[in-house]
């Protein structure tokens, strides 16, 4: 079983090798190779899977030692699996959601003349993923990190000619550098500290190591968090996720929205230990988490483009998560269990957006979309479906997972837990609006086409099979997985033994929270039935308020960044440019000016007579002489 | 007496050059070949040097000595220690790609007279070749002197590779081009010089120190280590700073180090490619490698006491070189600067006196040496392709050569320390081993990885993506032979990356035996000190 | 002159007068070589000096070299000084004006700086004895014969090298003055297209020599009228300024020679000095037509 | 007589023979002063000898005369080809080796 999980990573490891090597020969063949090998780790992840289940709770465990990566001195690298039950959720997750986006794909990409490249991007995708999930240490959890930031990148990027899909591409990658300073700086912390940076040896000690090393917990806990914040897009590093929307839709739908973007929850509760140990540290996590679920949640409100409408609301999904992850073992169940049933809804969404831009010659402005669901009626079920598990309509996944955390967070009690409900209600509240317009905006209401750059008239129509089956499949998912988990706490059970998980007691009921959800997912639909529903849209965007405009530009942090660091360090970079060429190698010049005007001096005396040089000898002479007379008189 | 094998290795690229360069001029092809064939035979050499070398035994192997000049108590010296042994490996390893990307570069232009006298072909490999066997022998040399010896006559051939070769992509023009190759090569000889003078100062005032306390004058590294540790020698605190500078000035300019550092991009922009990469790659190395075999070795306590300052313009190095690196409009520039902001890194590896850090940076020294090499080798032949050097000449490469955007990508992966090619592992080894010492320093240079992400990722978007443009679009790709010099390099990135086990394994007991030579050992974790 | 009291330990007064008598002849030479503006006669001073400098060495019992000095030194070498002298021309003298500015002031003080240095070091010296040279010029059978052995055993290795540089700067001095051709050594047929082209001198140069008494290259040939042709006398001669004046002079020594004949054949007095050379410059002209038609 | 008058007179006929180079431009002058310089040391190398009472001191100023022929044939020469292509024979007209 130990060698399956190193097959599980090498299998789309092979699968990208062989489609980014082999050349144009694999043209012809090079999805089917690509999407086989997803789903050969996916059965893979399966077998292990039911496996695991056969042992008992305590002892599901598996470890798998291949070989020693770096060592050097105290400092042993491991390249080392561990497969826990939480690894467990996160493979299926990856291999399942994976390989029905592979299904996907080959439709999708179906006109691609590299679609070979994407298939081999997609499966450096899985392995990398897989990889992080399955790492045994902190070391090797980075080399996955890096990896899916470098599948990522290629995959944002996959249309290179545009200038903006490479601009995007570049942003993501450096920003998640900026979150990696993080996580390699913690990876420092924790080798200082604890001499090692194995999950199972940094963990257990962590509790007792904050008596004495507080302060250093703590920092790993800050440094860890930033890494997520890079990773997941949180707040303040989630600038690029919105511009990363630039990259095929199968790779929004599996990257940027079921799985990458979920690493950062992955870390924060895979560190649990630490985070449990560094108090200041989770505060700092749910802030970040209350904050993005709401800066996400405006952004989505405000963009008229589907798929970033739809990156917000990742933003703020994961902001949930983020925060459930921040509340401890109250919160680390909850996290994951919306993080799956996000990873069905979400990847869903994206697939039925991708499908509807496929129908609309790759329009993705909304304000030219409406009235689809007659033309895409399987589109408009399945992203139906997708809508109402994500606004947490009861009954469906949305609502269970949902529903939790924002028990959980007023579980946290005092003040906190209030601020924290109440963000939670507040996002529940703004999701369920936004969402709704993006529904009524792309399949309700009028016509509202206009032909492409190049003059075509759009023809809607329904994607091939291809593409419907994995969002059917995902429909599905979203529909019953929240039900399927929440019974009998099931989930809680299976993760409990990693994660560990207490209930906390909460200042209001159970029943008093959903009855608070319900009635502001109310609210926030009828808002939004008022307003994009009963009017009809406008096909060019209203000026709109203050608020509106700002959230259009992502709440002006790419401004700020703009002009603080991108003006900035240009300014700084062409400065130093100025200054190496005046000041550093300007000392050196003027040196040799100097030596040299001193020398063109010295060089009147070589004026080229023979004589004059005969007079300096015959003078050198007389002094030789002179010294030796006088070395003999003393 | 047995084999001379280290002789032997650097031997053998030295007469190839002598019988490269007496080649007949005709015979452009012949030459070489024949330079390749002796460059192969040096990789075969120092492949067994490696081979020989037994990480367990004495901290010197292979070791040949013979009186040279008595008088002057010097003496013909060598011997490897693992990471000497190491980097003998790398050069030789990289002398076969650097000539192999060059193969066309030093073709006289069309319409030369066959029968002419001259034969720059054979001149060009024929000096690659000296380089490499000056390299191999201060890599390999064990008195002082007779390192000095080779550590300054590598400049002359470097100079005239540099002066001689330059790019033929320059938009100034042809004339404009020779003044700034001049200019370039000069000011790289002036500065490496006048280190050396000053080193040779340094190297005397050693001499006259253990001539005074030992009776006999000696230049041996291993004789003055076992005086020291027998205590017959004994170098007052004040010599030993001063020997100490003088030492490290040379080294500090050769590795470069900021501010000494500005003589490398004028010497990588102006020469060809595998010229360059014969700079960054293996003529700088000789600097760093000396400062862990010299400077420590011989001077530890001073060397401490010039720990902090060398670290902060280490730290300087590597933000300053990745900052200068983004503001730059030429692509070799831009990889010189980057090369600055690297050896700041493998500095700070070296005087962090860790053993993580000294492995790392022994590693970087190899890593450095291959990804530098991949990522101008091909950047050499993009900008062969297009006859210019400028970034902004460039775009939508990838779209008409997706094999040579490919190689680049993979190139500049590396130099951004990508998990699973070799960089990281060393770089982040220098971090690691930087930060149980120098927490902050060490946080400072982690932020050199997000500055090189933005310089890598800046020169591969303007070049490669976006729309095609004019002057791309009949671009080929890679051919047979450039695929040749960048896959076995890409190959060894990855494998080095994976798995650097062969590596450190040669390298941590020398790197064991300089940090005991500093008395110095790691830190240890926080919770084993408490307890 | 005392050959062996020169071999002696003791100088003798006779030496002394000759010392003092040859020795102000010696330094007057080389002066004389400084000094003179022509340097045919600072070699003809040099060679005055290295003769007295060869009666020293005799007088000091240096026999051989006292001999090799005046047969090589003033008779071989001195000669070759003559020889380069006649090529480059006696006449191409150097004025003593100094040019460089400063090098008069500097070489005086270096020169005198040295030269009272150099006496000052040997009146440092106590030197009061010769030892002489009497034992070491006797043990071999002769100075010839000692100077031989000390060669030829002590010293042979430099003298072999001394030998081959000897060889070498005899080729170096062949290869140094021998003129490469650098161009096709043009033919007869191409040199006289040259002139015609250039169309300055088409016909042959004219020939010296109106009234050639003797070898005459250095008269030149008149012109149609009276004035001489510059062509017709070489050009190194010249430039030295060494074309004899015909038309005075010679002229008026004709005159003479007629007046003489006249005399001798009893005719005194008939014609004046005018018209006789009057007629003499048309018999030369005549002369010159029908010289330059007979070509 | 003191025996010291010999390397007197050597002194000084090397002092005017060096003064002879340094003032003099015709380079076949120039070479006379050299022979004369190197004769003033014959002198002083047979005097020396004479002092000692061995034949080595004659030994060298025999080298010395060998040396001075080479010297007098190549110098010559030189002096030759350098008139022939510049038509002079002055050492001042010779002044290429400068910058």
């Amino acid at each position: 079983m130990e060698t399956l999980i190193g097959l599980l990573v090498a299998a789309p490891l092979l699968g990208a090798g062989v489609l980014l090597t082999g050349g144009k020969r694999l043209d012809r063949v090079g999805h089917w190779i690509g999407t086989l090998l997803a789903l050969l780790s996916f059965v893979f992840g399966v077998v292990l899977f039911a496996d695991m289940l056969g042992k008992d709770a305590d002892a599901r465990t598996l470890t798998s030692h291949l070989f020693t990566w770096v060592p050097v001195g105290g400092f042993q690298a491991d390249v080392g699996f561990q497969l826990d039950q939480l690894s467990m959720t996160f493979v299926l997750l990856i291999t399942g959601v994976g390989t029905l986006i592979h299904i996907y794909s080959i439709g999708y990409m179906a006109h691609d003349e590299r679609r070979r490249r994407f298939f081999g991007y997609l499966n450096l995708f899985l392995a990398a993923m897989l990889l992080l999930v399955v790492a045994d240490n902190y070391f090797l959890l980075y080399a996955g990190w890096e990896g899916v930031g470098l599948a990522s990148y290629l995959l944002i990027g996959f249309w290179q000619h545009k200038p903006s899909a490479a601009t995007a591409a570049k942003k993501a990658f450096i920003v998640n550098r900026v979150g990696d300073i993080g996580l390699s700086v913690a990876i420092m912390l924790m080798f200082t500290t604890f001499g090692s940076f194995a999950f199972n040896q940094v963990l257990p000690q962590a509790q007792q190591a904050s008596t004495t090393q507080h302060a250093t917990i703590t920092g790993i806990g800050f440094m860890l968090l930033l890494a997520a914040c890079g990773k997941s897009a949180q707040v303040p590093l989630q600038s690029w996720l919105g511009d990363a929307m630039e990259g095929p839709t199968p790779v929004s739908a599996l990257i940027h929205a079921a799985t990458m973007v979920t690493a950062g929850v992955y870390l924060i509760t895979r560190s649990g230990a630490i985070f449990n140990a560094a108090p200041d540290a989770q505060t700092a996590v749910v802030t970040v988490g209350a904050v993005t679920l709401l800066f996400g949640a405006i952004v989505g409100c405000a963009k008229d483009d589907i798929k970033k409408a739809l990156a917000g609301s990742t933003m703020s999904q994961i902001g949930y998560m983020i925060m459930a992850a921040g509340l401890g073992p109250i919160g680390y169940v909850f996290a994951i269990m919306h993080l799956v049933t996000h990873g069905f809804f979400k990847a869903g969404l994206f697939l039925g957006a991708g499908s509807v831009m496929h129908g609309m010659n790759d329009e993705v402005d909304m304000r030219r979309y409406g009235g689809l669901r007659k033309y895409m009626p399987i589109t408009f079920v399945t992203f139906g479906l997708g809508y109402l598990a994500i606004i947490g309509f009861p009954g469906l996944s949305g609502f269970f997972s949902k529903d939790k955390i924002i028990e959980a967070a007023f579980a946290k009690g005092g003040t906190e837990g209030w601020i924290l409900g109440g963000a939670g209600l507040l996002g529940a509240a703004i999701t369920a609006f936004y969402m709704t317009r993006v529904m009524l905006m792309t399949f309700f209401g009028e016509k509202r086409w206009v032909p492409d750059a190049e003059g075509h008239e759009p023809h809607p129509h329904e994607s091939p099979s291809s593409m419907t089956i994995p969002m059917i499949i995902l429909a599905f998912g979203s529909v019953f997985a929240g039900a399927f988990f929440s019974l009998n706490s099931r989930f809680v059970h299976w993760l409990e033994p990693v994660t560990g998980h207490s209930e906390g007691d909460s200042p209001v009921s159970a029943g008093t929270v959903t009855a608070a959800t319900m009635a502001v997912l109310v609210v926030g639909v009828g808002i939004a039935w008022l307003m994009y529903g009963r009017r009809p849209v406008p096909s060019l965007a209203p000026r709109g308020s203050l608020l509106t405009r700002a959230a259009r530009r992502d709440l002006l942090q790419d401004d700020f960044n703009h002009v603080v660091l991108v003006r900035g360090g240009e300014h700084l970079t062409r400065s130093l440019v100025y200054l190496d060429h005046s000041l550093v190698d300007g000392v050196v010049n003027g040196t040799a000016a100097s030596v040299g005007g001193l020398s063109g001096r010295l060089r009147r005396l070589q004026n080229g007579y023979v004589r004059s040089y005969a007079v300096s000898m015959l003078g050198g002479t007389a002094v030789l002489v002179a010294a030796t007379l006088l070395m003999r008189a003393v | 007496m047995s084999f001379p094998l280290l002789t032997v290795t650097a031997a053998v690229p030295a007469v190839g050059a002598v019988v490269t360069a007496a080649v007949p001029a005709a015979q452009r092809t012949a030459a070489k070949y024949t330079a390749l064939l002796f460059s192969l035979a040096t990789l075969v050499l120092a492949a067994v040097v490696l081979v020989r070398f037994d990480p367990g035994g004495n901290r010197y192997q292979l070791t040949e000595s013979h009186a040279w000049i008595k008088d002057f108590g010097l003496r013909y010296e060598l011997g490897v220690d693992g990471i000497a042994a190491v980097m003998v490996a790398l050069t030789a390893l990289l002398i076969p790609f650097v000539m192999l990307a060059g193969w066309h570069d030093a073709d006289p232009l069309e319409d030369v007279n066959p029968n002419r006298r001259w034969r720059p072909t054979q001149g060009f490999f024929a000096l690659i070749l000296l380089v490499e066997a000056m390299v191999v022998l201060s890599f390999e040399a064990t008195d002082v002197f007779l390192f000095y010896i080779f550590f300054e006559a590598m400049l002359i051939p470097v100079y005239f590779l540099i002066g001689g070769f330059g790019d033929r992509a320059h938009a100034a023009g042809e004339e404009e081009a020779a003044r700034q190759r001049s200019y370039a090569a000069v000011k790289f000889l002036l500065y490496n010089l006048a280190g050396g003078l000053i080193m040779l100062a340094a190297v005397i005032g050693l001499y006259t120190v253990t001539a005074h306390q030992l009776g006999t004058g000696t230049f041996s590294l291993q004789e003055i280590l076992s005086a020291r540790a027998s205590g017959k020698l004994h170098i007052e605190t004040s010599t030993e700073r001063w020997l100490f500078l003088g030492f490290f000035f040379a080294f500090a300019v050769k590795a470069p180090l900021w501010p000494l550092h500005t003589w490398l991009p004028n010497a990588m922009g102006e020469s060809t490619a595998p010229v360059a990469v014969l700079i960054t790659a293996v003529v700088d190395k000789v600097g760093t490698f000396a400062m862990l075999r010299f400077c420590l070795q011989l001077f530890p306590e001073a060397s401490k006491w010039a720990t902090p300052v060398i670290l902060v313009l280490a730290v300087i190095s590597i933000i300053y070189g990745a900052l200068l690196a983004v503001g730059q409009r030429d692509i070799k520039r831009l990889i010189a600067y980057a090369s600055v902001s690297h050896f700041g890194f493998i500095i700070l590896g070296i005087f962090a006196m860790t053993s993580q850090g000294q492995s790392g940076a022994t590693l970087y020294m190899v890593n450095h040496g291959i990804s530098t090499a991949a990522l101008l080798l091909v950047a050499g032949f993009l900008i062969t392709r297009r006859g210019s050097r400028l970034i902004a000449d460039f775009g939508g490469v990838q779209k008409v050569a997706p094999v040579l955007a490919g190689t680049f990508l993979i190139g500049g992966l590396a130099t951004l320390s990508l998990p699973g090619l070799a960089p990281f592992v060393s770089e982040f080894l220098v971090l690691v081993g930087t930060f149980s010492r120098y927490p902050v320093l060490g946080i400072i240079a982690t932020l050199g990885i997000v500055l090189a992400a933005l310089y890598v990722l800046v020169l591969y978007q303007r070049t490669m993506t976006g729309p095609v443009k004019a002057g791309i679009e009949g671009m080929s790709d890679l051919k047979a032979r450039e695929l040749l010099v960048v896959t076995p390099l890409i190959a060894l990135l990855l494998f080095l990356g994976v798995y650097p086990k062969p590596v450190t394994d040669i390298v941590n007991p020398s790197v064991n035996h300089t940090l005991s030579d500093v008395h110095k050992t790691d830190p240890k974790p926080a919770l084993e000190a408490k307890k | 002159m005392p050959l062996a009291a020169a071999a002696a330990s003791q100088t003798s007064t006779g030496e002394a007068v000759q010392f003092w008598i040859l020795g102000t002849v010696a330094v007057l030479g080389a002066l004389g070589t400084v000094l003179m503006k022509k340097s045919i006669h600072s070699a003809l001073s040099l060679a005055g000096t290295m003769i007295v400098l060869a009666v020293f060495y005799l007088a000091q019992g240096a026999y051989f070299l006292g001999v090799v000095q005046i047969v090589v030194y003033t008779g071989a070498i001195m000669m070759l000084f003559l020889f380069v002298v006649m090529l480059v021309g006696i006449t191409a003298a150097d004025s003593l004006k100094e040019t460089l500015k400063g090098q008069r002031v500097m070489a005086a003080v270096c020169g005198l700086g040295f030269g009272i240095l150099l006496i000052a070091g040997i009146s440092n010296a106590s030197l009061h004895t010769f030892t002489g040279l009497g034992q070491a010029n006797t043990v071999d059978g002769g100075n010839v014969q000692g100077l031989a052995h000390l060669l030829f055993t002590k010293y042979v290795w430099a003298f072999e090298i001394t030998g081959a540089l000897l060889i070498t700067a005899a080729v170096g001095a062949m290869v140094l003055t021998h003129r490469e051709r650098t161009e096709e050594r043009r033919t007869q047929r191409e040199l006289s297209e040259a002139r015609v082209r250039e169309g300055r001198q088409v016909t042959p140069l004219p020939a010296p020599g109106t009234y050639a008494r003797h070898n005459a290259v250095d008269i030149p040939a008149l012109l149609p009228d009276g004035t001489i042709s510059e062509l017709s006398v070489s050009s190194t001669l010249r430039d030295r300024g060494q074309i004899r004046d015909v038309s005075g002079d010679a002229m008026r020594r004709l005159a003479d020679l007629e007046q003489s004949s006249e005399r001798w054949l009893g005719r005194e007095g008939e014609r004046p000095a005018a018209e006789r050379s009057e007629r003499a410059g048309l018999a030369g002209r005549d002369n010159d037509r029908a010289e330059e038609g007979a070509k | 007589m003191n025996p010291a008058n010999y390397l007197y007179l050597s002194a000084l006929l090397f002092t005017i023979g060096a003064a002879g180079v340094l003032i003099r431009r015709n380079a076949i002058v120039v070479f006379m002063c050299v022979e004369l310089m190197l004769n003033a040391c014959n002198l002083a190398f047979v005097t020396f000898s004479r002092l000692h009472g061995n034949l080595d001191g004659q030994v060298i100023a025999f080298f010395t005369m060998v040396v001075a022929a080479a010297e007098v044939v190549v110098g010559l020469a030189i002096i030759v080809s350098i008139f022939r292509s510049r038509h002079s024979a002055s050492v001042d007209d010779a002044n290429l080796m400068k910058l």
